[in-house]
């Protein structure tokens, strides 16, 4: 491990989302024009990160004695954070407008929750990987309740908070247990040693008080309960960034920790855990979001569902898997944005028009908006020709080569109920007229959000090489 | 010339497609009656022509084959589309060219002023067409060509004035009936044609004749072929479980009834029997199976022919039990005695039509005998020419009925036995009653139309001319086929003519059981008797003194019931089949299976995954302690798992 | 090292624990329930320390003073959250607090 | 391999047609209706290019244009054309203009919508029967879901919106499960070939050598997809709804060309890939095909809604085919071949002519007609035409298809049972009865109804554009076949040998 200056240089998409958020606390204090200037640095500095991690992504070292690594995995994940914490800032332009009072606090915390996502991905030790999490965590909790006047944003936040923290505690004593067993917090001597500690019955004990915090995090049915209230309850493009690039954060927590299993085909002690949770969630996500009529809580229901088809990775336990879920966890990332910023934008003057037949008409509205909605709603029903669909295909190729079969089956049973309430959404917008009509003004830089994730879906979907050969030459 | 024969079909065709196209405006009724009747006309001729050559070519190089184009040739299956020009073809040829000219000619007179001139004359064209490919075809396919053909245009033809009533329904009921019983049969002739390319591995004539000859084929299989074919058969012809489209036929004009349902058409199933007559005769229980229904038909159609007083309804039954005599002749094996009564029934059957039609067409489309009476001095060459004509169906010597018919009647009584001859001549006893009931109640007797605003006329020229010459047909017809007893063996030119085609089926069949001239001549003198006195006591019933009918139908009025109304035969099969299947196709599939039983399970799972999801929500109750309670429930779950799988 | 043999430790820690979350899931005050959590992280602490000791490494320890100011931090923004939700409903009992569901 | 590109060009003249669509400004409804049917021309005049370059006697693939698309996945764009596959591309590029010039008065709300479908359903519909990699037949095979769905959706009927969500779930569920087997087979093949692979030819010699309890899985899977599409008796009850409800074009395409992917995914897919379940399950198979031939005809013998009624006789038609298929003898593949071409011709005649009588009198029940023969004579003559081909009249198309079909599967060695060829001809006998009496019931008789005195005018030109087009095709199939079925020969044999090497000798 290089310990001389240039250590730090490596580390740089992290320093420089650091030195923004000190930046950007500045601008906050001395600038009466912060509200302009933020917005645009933020997405500044989250640009830069995203392709600078991009850009030297093969420069792949452990730093500062195997606490955090830089480039491989990691860039990918900084990549999907970034980009998804830029899509979601330049959404909530106009969005927070909404609320008159300005809070300058918004994208700072969206900034340090990043950061949090950054450290939890590129973590090498379990402290790391506590710290990271507990930052992104905390910012989410604040996030979640932005808009103090309204109670809903209050009920979101306290309730995401309380079930958070509760979870944090099994976390932390799932960590003391695993330390207890290894006598390291190290996950390079976690991996090389897997087999043995499989054997003692206190690390199994703790990695599945571990998991058990982390399927929380990924909203996996036992653990679901807080996120259609949440995603409900706080601003939607609060909700588009928590329901996106934190689940993204989770799921690379769980590829570090089992990369003994993906990376060294250890045996999968963990898959029928896994295999059990996305069953559930999968059937129990499509399910209850078909009797949904507001359309959030009908994306977190969906939300649920598309962590159960991704967790069949996780118990499918391949090389192959794990490139299935990045692929799938940047698809969906983008799906998800998409379809939230066009809810926030339908969504109208106070929140309340999230209801589906708000949506009625919609294509005589604005064309513009019903096109990219009803291809998001396609590309989440996993329609072939985009993003969504290659991300099952992948997940479903890792679950049939490792004998999962009944899984892929339950997977396709359970897309085929999701997509009764996805198309549902496309007929109300296209095939039913407007019911009460209400003037949609739509912000400009919403609509390039939208656009933009629309083309990332379609390029995904037509040449869905160009992210996977990035990720394939990484995991090798 | 043969190789001319396929204009025979061509020039229908063209008939049709001119007619057909540019009916509507050419207008002129003259210009399309002409076109209609010179394609036929000229069809005849070159029929005619190639005949002619036949005659003079030797026996063994009269049949020969005219190729067009192959029409269907996959796997093994090869199917050319090609006319096979041979004595039975010419025959049947000369009969529907000839007949159909005549009944084209009349036509132009008797269908004057109707608003679908045009049209007629395109559908009569386009059977002709269809129907010279049933005779001239050399495989099974084409003659199935022309066989659905002619059953399209029965059903466009009887259904032509699409807005009239018939009866209970309507016109195009009548057709629609027409076409579906006759499909009924064509679906046994497919699968006879597909029993017949898997045993044979052909379809073409000549090869399936020869194989059928030559290499040992299972009695059974034989005998499934003929029964399919026969099934075929009677659904054309008309024959005891398939006879009931005939008399709905008579909806139609009357020469479509003449043409159509008297000479051409419901003789194709006569003519395919003969034509396959190796395969029947190589069955022979099917052989007594066809005598047998064909007798019965007979008998049948005689007995209802007795009490129906529309006079078409009358020659219908009468046609139905003549195709039985033609039936019982192929079924005892006298195949060429079958064809001779196909010539000879044409002409004077489609004479006895078309003098029906000239008789409706004075009396103002009035059908019912019981209103006719006295006519004869209306209209005295229809009642010459319907006279000669009753005389040669009835049997009467030295017309050609009485040829054709003894000639059936020997051969039933030579190779089917005594009952056969009975019952055959009871219905030609039969036939000569009702036709001459037929006659008197309409020419003789009293007139019982009233008389203002009906005035009975003699039909024009142009109706009564081919009246003539059918009526000069029907008495000449019977010189060609003059029995032998008198005549010696060469006298039957028309068998000798038509021997070459069934010399493999008759080495097939154990015939001609030896029997002396005697039996012959006394059984003969006896039929003619027997006929002739059932046309004195019909003459002396129905001229002078009516009310001896009234009292014998009276006395057995059960079994005049019985006959008026068909033995009930429309009734049992509308009750049996057709509304069963109607009734329990829309009760049952439609209703209950289609749109309760699988529909219901479809949108069953629908609203099963709807509700649930309804129930599941439930669980989200709101309060963050019920979350974390779950929480820990899923936790306590896989804490137990763990412990169990250690 | 102690006397006392580490199971001790764990098995108090453990105890601690199912009481910290015995209290999460009956208290229906927000605070206590706070408070609940506070507890179980504590408890985690404990075994930590314990390991630490009885391993003989420090990495135990330093993790300890991790949790402890996450806890801290935790602490601040949960209280303000309750704070705002009290401002607002004038109650802090999590049964009230139920808008959305199913 | 000869890297010929015709093939991409007529993929790609709808693609850019349907994308160039959209620039189009909403008002210039006519220019877009032009613009529409000079594309499909485009690609009718390509596929034709097309027919005459290929060469009927060689029964391999021709104009295979292949480019790796999913190095990662080892998936490549790989388009062929054989003789079956060619003939149905010529059916859809027929067929579209056809449909797009009959809809001209039809639809008039958001026209651009419609074009843009319609070309994005040919891009679909061409590249199910080019693609020659079976995860690019996958995502032509769900795409083509998308515009099928809006089509019936947006220009629907009444219940528009249960009918297409019907149509949309249903074939989505047979269409996953085969995604299942599609996955699981390359799966297989990686294990057996060393690499990862979705190319079918690769797969032809892959699929045969599953052992034998789970290749009946995979043929149960790939079957029930296809039977869906086809659809085949008890899966059928999505038709009539999405028949009635979708707008005339809807129903010309949806039963010209899209119940023919079923039938053809049979053939390509079912048949070569897993040739020892196909010969298990064809009795099976067959009695479910007969059904659905009689039951079809039976049920709509009773319909009230002549579209309904033609809905159900394609389940009627469609069963023949089925039947043909899997009787498994050169003359029933390729009568079942020839008879998807008809039941598109004769069916999609039979829709644009209720169409014609539907955008004058916006009434499809049969009893609000009577007696039309008076006003309406030549709409009377050219229904009766499509009428008698589609129940099967010699010297038209329909028989040619059903007298091979039947003749084929009576001697078929798969089958060797009389009994299936017996019920599947009683079909004949109802196809008759239930054409003619709706046909009674409309055109003869008198005109009950007075309204249709002054709303029916017979037909106009452009309706008779559409029309005959088909009608030379229906009297050229039914006159002189072997055009037709020269160029699908090589094809058939080929695969009747790829299935008889593996089973029984096919060829007695």
């Amino acid at each position: 491990m290089p310990l001389n200056n240039y250590e730090y240089f490596l580390l740089m998409p992290q320093i420089i989302i650091g030195v923004g958020i000190v930046l950007s606390v500045l601008i906050e204090i001395y600038t009466k024009k912060s509200e302009q200037i933020l917005p645009w640095f933020s997405i500044a500095i989250f640009f830069a990160t995203a392709f600078y991690s991009v850009f030297n992504i093969n420069q792949n070292f452990v730093l500062f004695g195997g606490m955090i690594e830089v480039g491989g995995k990691p860039a990918i994940f900084n990549f999907i954070f970034n980009i998804g914490a830029a899509l979601v800032v330049l959404s909530s332009i106009d969005y927070l407008k909404k609320y008159g009072t300005y809070f300058g606090e918004y994208y700072i915390l969206i900034q340090s929750s990043v950061l949090g996502m950054m450290v939890m991905s590129g973590a090498k030790d379990i402290l790391m990987i506590f710290m990271g999490l507990e930052l992104m965590s905390i910012c989410f909790y604040v996030l979640a309740g932005i808009n103090r006047k309204k109670f809903s944003a209050n009920e979101a936040s306290l309730k995401y908070f309380l079930l958070g923290a509760f979870t944090t505690g099994f976390i932390v004593y799932g960590i003391a247990l695993i330390y207890g067993a290894t006598g390291t917090t190290s996950i390079q001597n976690l991996v090389e040693n897997f087999v043995g500690y499989s054997s003692n019955i206190i690390f199994i004990l703790g990695m599945i008080l571990f998991l058990i915090g982390f399927s929380f995090k990924i909203a996996t049915v036992p653990f679901h309960m807080w996120v259609p209230d949440v995603y409900q309850g706080s601003a939607t493009t609060v909700t588009s960034l928590m329901s996106t690039t934190g689940k993204a954060a989770a799921f690379s927590v769980l590829i570090i920790i089992l990369s003994a299993v993906f990376s060294f085909n250890a045996p999968n002690v963990f898959s029928p855990y896994f295999a059990t949770i996305s069953a559930l969630s999968m059937l129990f996500g499509s399910i209850v979001a078909i009797s949904q009529n507001n359309l959030k809580r009908m994306l977190a229901y969906s939300s649920i569902a598309h962590a159960g088809y991704m967790a069949i990775g996780l118990a499918a336990g391949n090389i192959f898997s794990v490139a299935g879920i990045i692929f799938y966890l940047a698809a969906y990332a983008f799906m998800n944005i998409g379809a939230f910023t066009v809810i926030s934008i339908v969504e109208g003057e106070n929140d309340s028009r999230t209801d589906l037949n708000s949506f009625a008409g919609l294509n005589a509205k604005s064309p513009i908006l019903a096109a990219t909605m009803a291809l998001f709603m396609f590309a989440l029903a996993g329609i072939p020709p985009l993003a969504g669909f290659f991300g099952k295909y992948y997940v479903f190729i890792a679950a049939i080569q490792s004998k999962l079969t009944w899984l892929a089956i339950l997977g396709v049973l359970s897309s085929v109920i999701s997509v009764y309430f996805y198309i549902r959404v496309v007929v109300f917008m296209y095939f039913k007229d407007a019911t009460e009509d209400f003037k949609i003004n739509i912000s400009p830089y919403s609509l390039i959000a939208v656009v933009i994730t629309a083309l990332l879906i379609l390029v995904f979907g037509i040449l869905p090489d160009t992210l996977m050969n990035v990720i394939t030459s990484v995991l090798h | 010339m043969i190789n001319l024969i396929y204009l025979t079909t061509l020039l229908p065709l063209l008939g049709f497609l001119i007619n057909g196209l540019f009916g509507r405006k050419i207008k002129n009724e003259k210009v399309i009656g002409l076109i209609g009747s010179a394609t036929i006309g000229i069809s005849f001729l070159i029929v005619l022509g190639a005949f002619i050559q036949t005659l003079g070519l030797p026996i063994e190089e009269r049949s020969n084959t005219v190729n067009l184009f192959p029409w269907l040739n996959v796997g093994g299956l090869q199917i050319k589309f090609a006319y096979l020009v041979d004595q039975l073809s010419l025959t049947m040829s000369l009969i529907v060219t000839g007949v159909g000219f005549l009944i084209h000619v009349y036509s132009i007179g008797y269908m004057r002023g109707d608003k679908g001139f045009w049209r007629f004359f395109a559908y009569l064209n386009l059977f002709i067409f269809a129907m010279m490919n049933l005779v001239l075809g050399d495989n099974f396919v084409v003659l199935f060509l022309g066989w659905e053909g002619v059953g399209l245009c029965s059903y466009l033809l009887i259904g032509f004035w699409y807005d009239r009533k018939f009866e209970k329904g309507t016109t195009s009921q009548a057709a629609k009936k027409a076409f579906v019983v006759n499909r009924i049969g064509d679906f046994g002739f497919l699968l006879g044609m597909f029993l017949i390319f898997m045993t044979f591995d052909s379809l073409n004539f000549k090869e399936v004749f020869a194989r059928a000859a030559s290499f040992p084929v299972a009695e059974s299989t034989f005998g499934l072929i003929a029964l399919f074919l026969f099934i075929g058969a009677t659904g054309k012809s008309a024959q005891i479980p398939l006879f009931v489209w005939l008399p709905d036929a008579m909806a139609g004009p009357t020469p479509v009834s003449a043409l159509i349902h008297a000479a051409t058409m419901v003789t194709a199933g006569v003519y395919m029997v003969s034509r396959a007559s190796i395969i029947f005769a190589s069955a022979p229980v099917i052989m007594t199976v066809v005598a047998v229904v064909g007798l019965l038909t007979a008998l049948m159609a005689a007995s209802i022919g007795l009490v129906q007083n529309d006079i078409k309804k009358v020659l219908a039954y009468s046609t139905v039990s003549q195709l039985g005599y033609m039936f019982l002749a192929a079924g005892v094996g006298a195949f060429s005695a079958s064809i001779f009564h196909v010539m000879t029934h044409a002409f004077f059957k489609a004479l006895l039509f078309l003098g029906a039609g000239s008789v409706i067409h004075g009396m103002y489309d009035e059908q019912n005998i019981q209103k006719y009476g006295g006519l004869k001095k209306y209209m005295p060459k229809t009642f010459l020419t319907f006279f000669i004509a009753t005389l040669a169906i009835s049997g009467v010597p030295g017309l050609s009925g009485f040829f054709s018919k003894d000639e059936i009647l020997w051969s039933a009584y030579a190779n089917g036995g005594f009952v056969f001859w009975l019952i055959g001549a009871i219905t030609a006893m039969l036939t000569a009653f009702y036709m001459f009931r037929l006659v008197s109640l309409t020419f003789y007797g009293k007139e019982r139309f009233d008389h203002h605003n009906v005035h009975p006329h003699e039909s024009p020229a142009l109706m009564t001319v081919p009246l003539i010459i059918l009526a000069v047909l029907s008495v000449v017809g019977g010189y060609i086929g003059l029995p032998k007893v008198f005549f010696g063996e060469h006298g039957n030119l028309f068998e000798g003519w038509l021997e070459p085609i069934y010399a493999p089926a008759m080495n097939k069949l154990s015939l001609y059981g030896e029997h002396t001239h005697l039996e012959e001549i006394l059984l003969m003198t006896v039929s003619v008797a027997a006929a002739l006195s059932a046309i004195f006591f019909a003459l002396h019933v129905y001229r002078k003194n009516p009310q001896i009918a009234e009292n014998i139908s009276n006395k057995f009025k059960g079994f005049y019931n019985l006959l008026l109304n068909k033995y009930f035969v429309d009734e049992a099969y509308e009750a049996a089949v057709v509304q069963p299947i109607q009734k329990g196709s829309e009760k049952f599939l439609w209703k209950i299976f289609d749109v309760k039983f699988i529909d219901g399970i479809v949108n069953g799972v629908a609203s099963l995954v709807e509700n649930s999801s309804g129930v599941i929500r439930k669980i989200q109750t709101g309060i963050a302690q019920s979350y974390a309670l779950i929480m820990m429930a899923g936790i306590a779950l896989v804490l137990l798992w763990l412990i169990l799988s250690l | 090292m102690s006397l006392i043999p580490m199971e001790y430790y764990l098995i108090l820690s453990a105890f601690m624990f199912c009481v910290g979350v015995a209290g999460v899931l009956i208290r229906r005050n927000a605070i206590v329930v706070f408070m609940c959590i506070e507890l179980m992280l504590n408890s985690a602490n404990l075994t930590l320390v314990t390991f630490s000791s009885y391993l003989g490494n420090s990495i135990g320890q330093v993790f300890v003073f991790f949790v402890m100011t996450v806890a801290a931090a935790e602490a601040a923004v949960g209280l303000a959250i309750i704070i705002a939700i009290f401002r607002n409903k004038k109650t802090v009992n999590i049964d009230e607090i139920n808008i959305f569901k199913w | 391999m000869d890297q010929n590109l015709l093939l991409t060009y007529l993929l790609l003249t709808p693609i850019i047609g349907s994308v160039l669509v959209l620039f189009f400004k909403q008002e210039q409804k006519q220019l877009i209706r032009w613009f529409g049917l000079a594309i499909s021309l485009i690609a009718f005049v390509i596929s034709l290019i097309i027919y005459f370059g290929f060469d009927q006697t060689n029964s391999q693939f021709q104009f295979i244009h292949q480019v790796t698309w999913i190095k990662s996945l080892n998936i490549s764009y790989h388009v062929g054309v054989d003789g079956i596959s060619l003939l149905l591309v010529l059916l859809t590029t027929f067929l579209t203009p056809l449909t797009l010039l009959s809809t001209w008065k039809a639809i008039e709300k958001n026209v651009k919508m419609f074009t843009f479908s319609m070309l994005f359903l040919e891009v679909g519909m061409l590249g199910v029967f080019i693609s020659l990699d079976i995860f690019l037949f996958y995502i032509f095979w769900e795409a083509m879901l998308i515009p099928m769905y809006f089509i019936i959706g947006i220009w629907g009927g009444e219940r528009k919106i249960y009918a297409a969500v019907k149509f949309f779930i249903f074939t989505m569920f047979g269409s996953l499960l085969m995604l299942v087997a599609i996955i699981w087979l390359a799966v297989y093949a990686s294990s057996l070939l060393g690499h990862f692979t979705t190319n079918l030819i690769e797969l032809y010699k892959v699929g045969p050598t599953i052992p034998h309890e789970i290749q009946s899985w995979m043929f149960g899977a790939f079957f029930l997809s296809f039977a869906i599409k086809v659809p085949l008796f008890p899966l059928h009850t999505w038709l009539p709804d999405a028949h009635v409800e979708a707008p005339t074009a809807g129903s010309v395409i949806l039963a010209g060309v899209l119940l023919k992917m079923g039938t053809y995914g049979l053939i390509r897919f079912c048949l070569p890939l897993f040739p020892q379940s196909a010969v298990n399950f064809a009795p099976v198979i067959s009695v479910l095909a007969v059904i659905g031939i009689i039951y079809g005809a039976l049920v709509s013998m009773v319909q009230t809604d002549m579209k309904k009624l033609v809905a159900y006789s394609s389940v009627s038609h469609l069963g023949f085919v089925v039947l043909g298929i899997f009787a498994m003898t050169v003359e029933s593949v390729q009568g079942a071949v020839i008879q998807m071409v008809n039941h598109g011709l004769s069916t999609g005649a039979l829709f644009l002519l209720v169409g014609v009588l539907y955008e004058r009198t916006h009434h499809r029940e049969i009893s609000f007609y009577g007696g039309i023969a008076k006003l309406v004579p030549l709409y009377s003559t050219v229904l009766m035409i499509a009428m008698l081909s589609s129940i099967g009249l010699p010297g038209l198309n329909g028989f040619i298809g059903e007298f091979l079909i039947l003749i084929g599967s009576f001697k078929s060695a798969v089958l060797n049972s009389w009994w299936f060829t017996i019920f599947a001809a009683s079909g004949v006998i109802f196809a008759a009865v239930y054409m003619l009496w709706m046909y009674q019931r409309v055109v003869f008789g008198e005109v009950k109804n007075e309204e249709l005195k002054h709303e029916l005018t017979d037909m106009n030109l452009r309706e008779m554009i559409v029309i005959v087009p088909i009608f030379i095709f229906i009297i050229w199939i039914g006159v002189y076949p072997s055009t037709f079925l020269k160029l699908t020969e090589a094809s058939t044999q080929s695969i009747l040998q790829q299935v008889g090497s593996y089973t029984i000798n096919l060829f007695k």
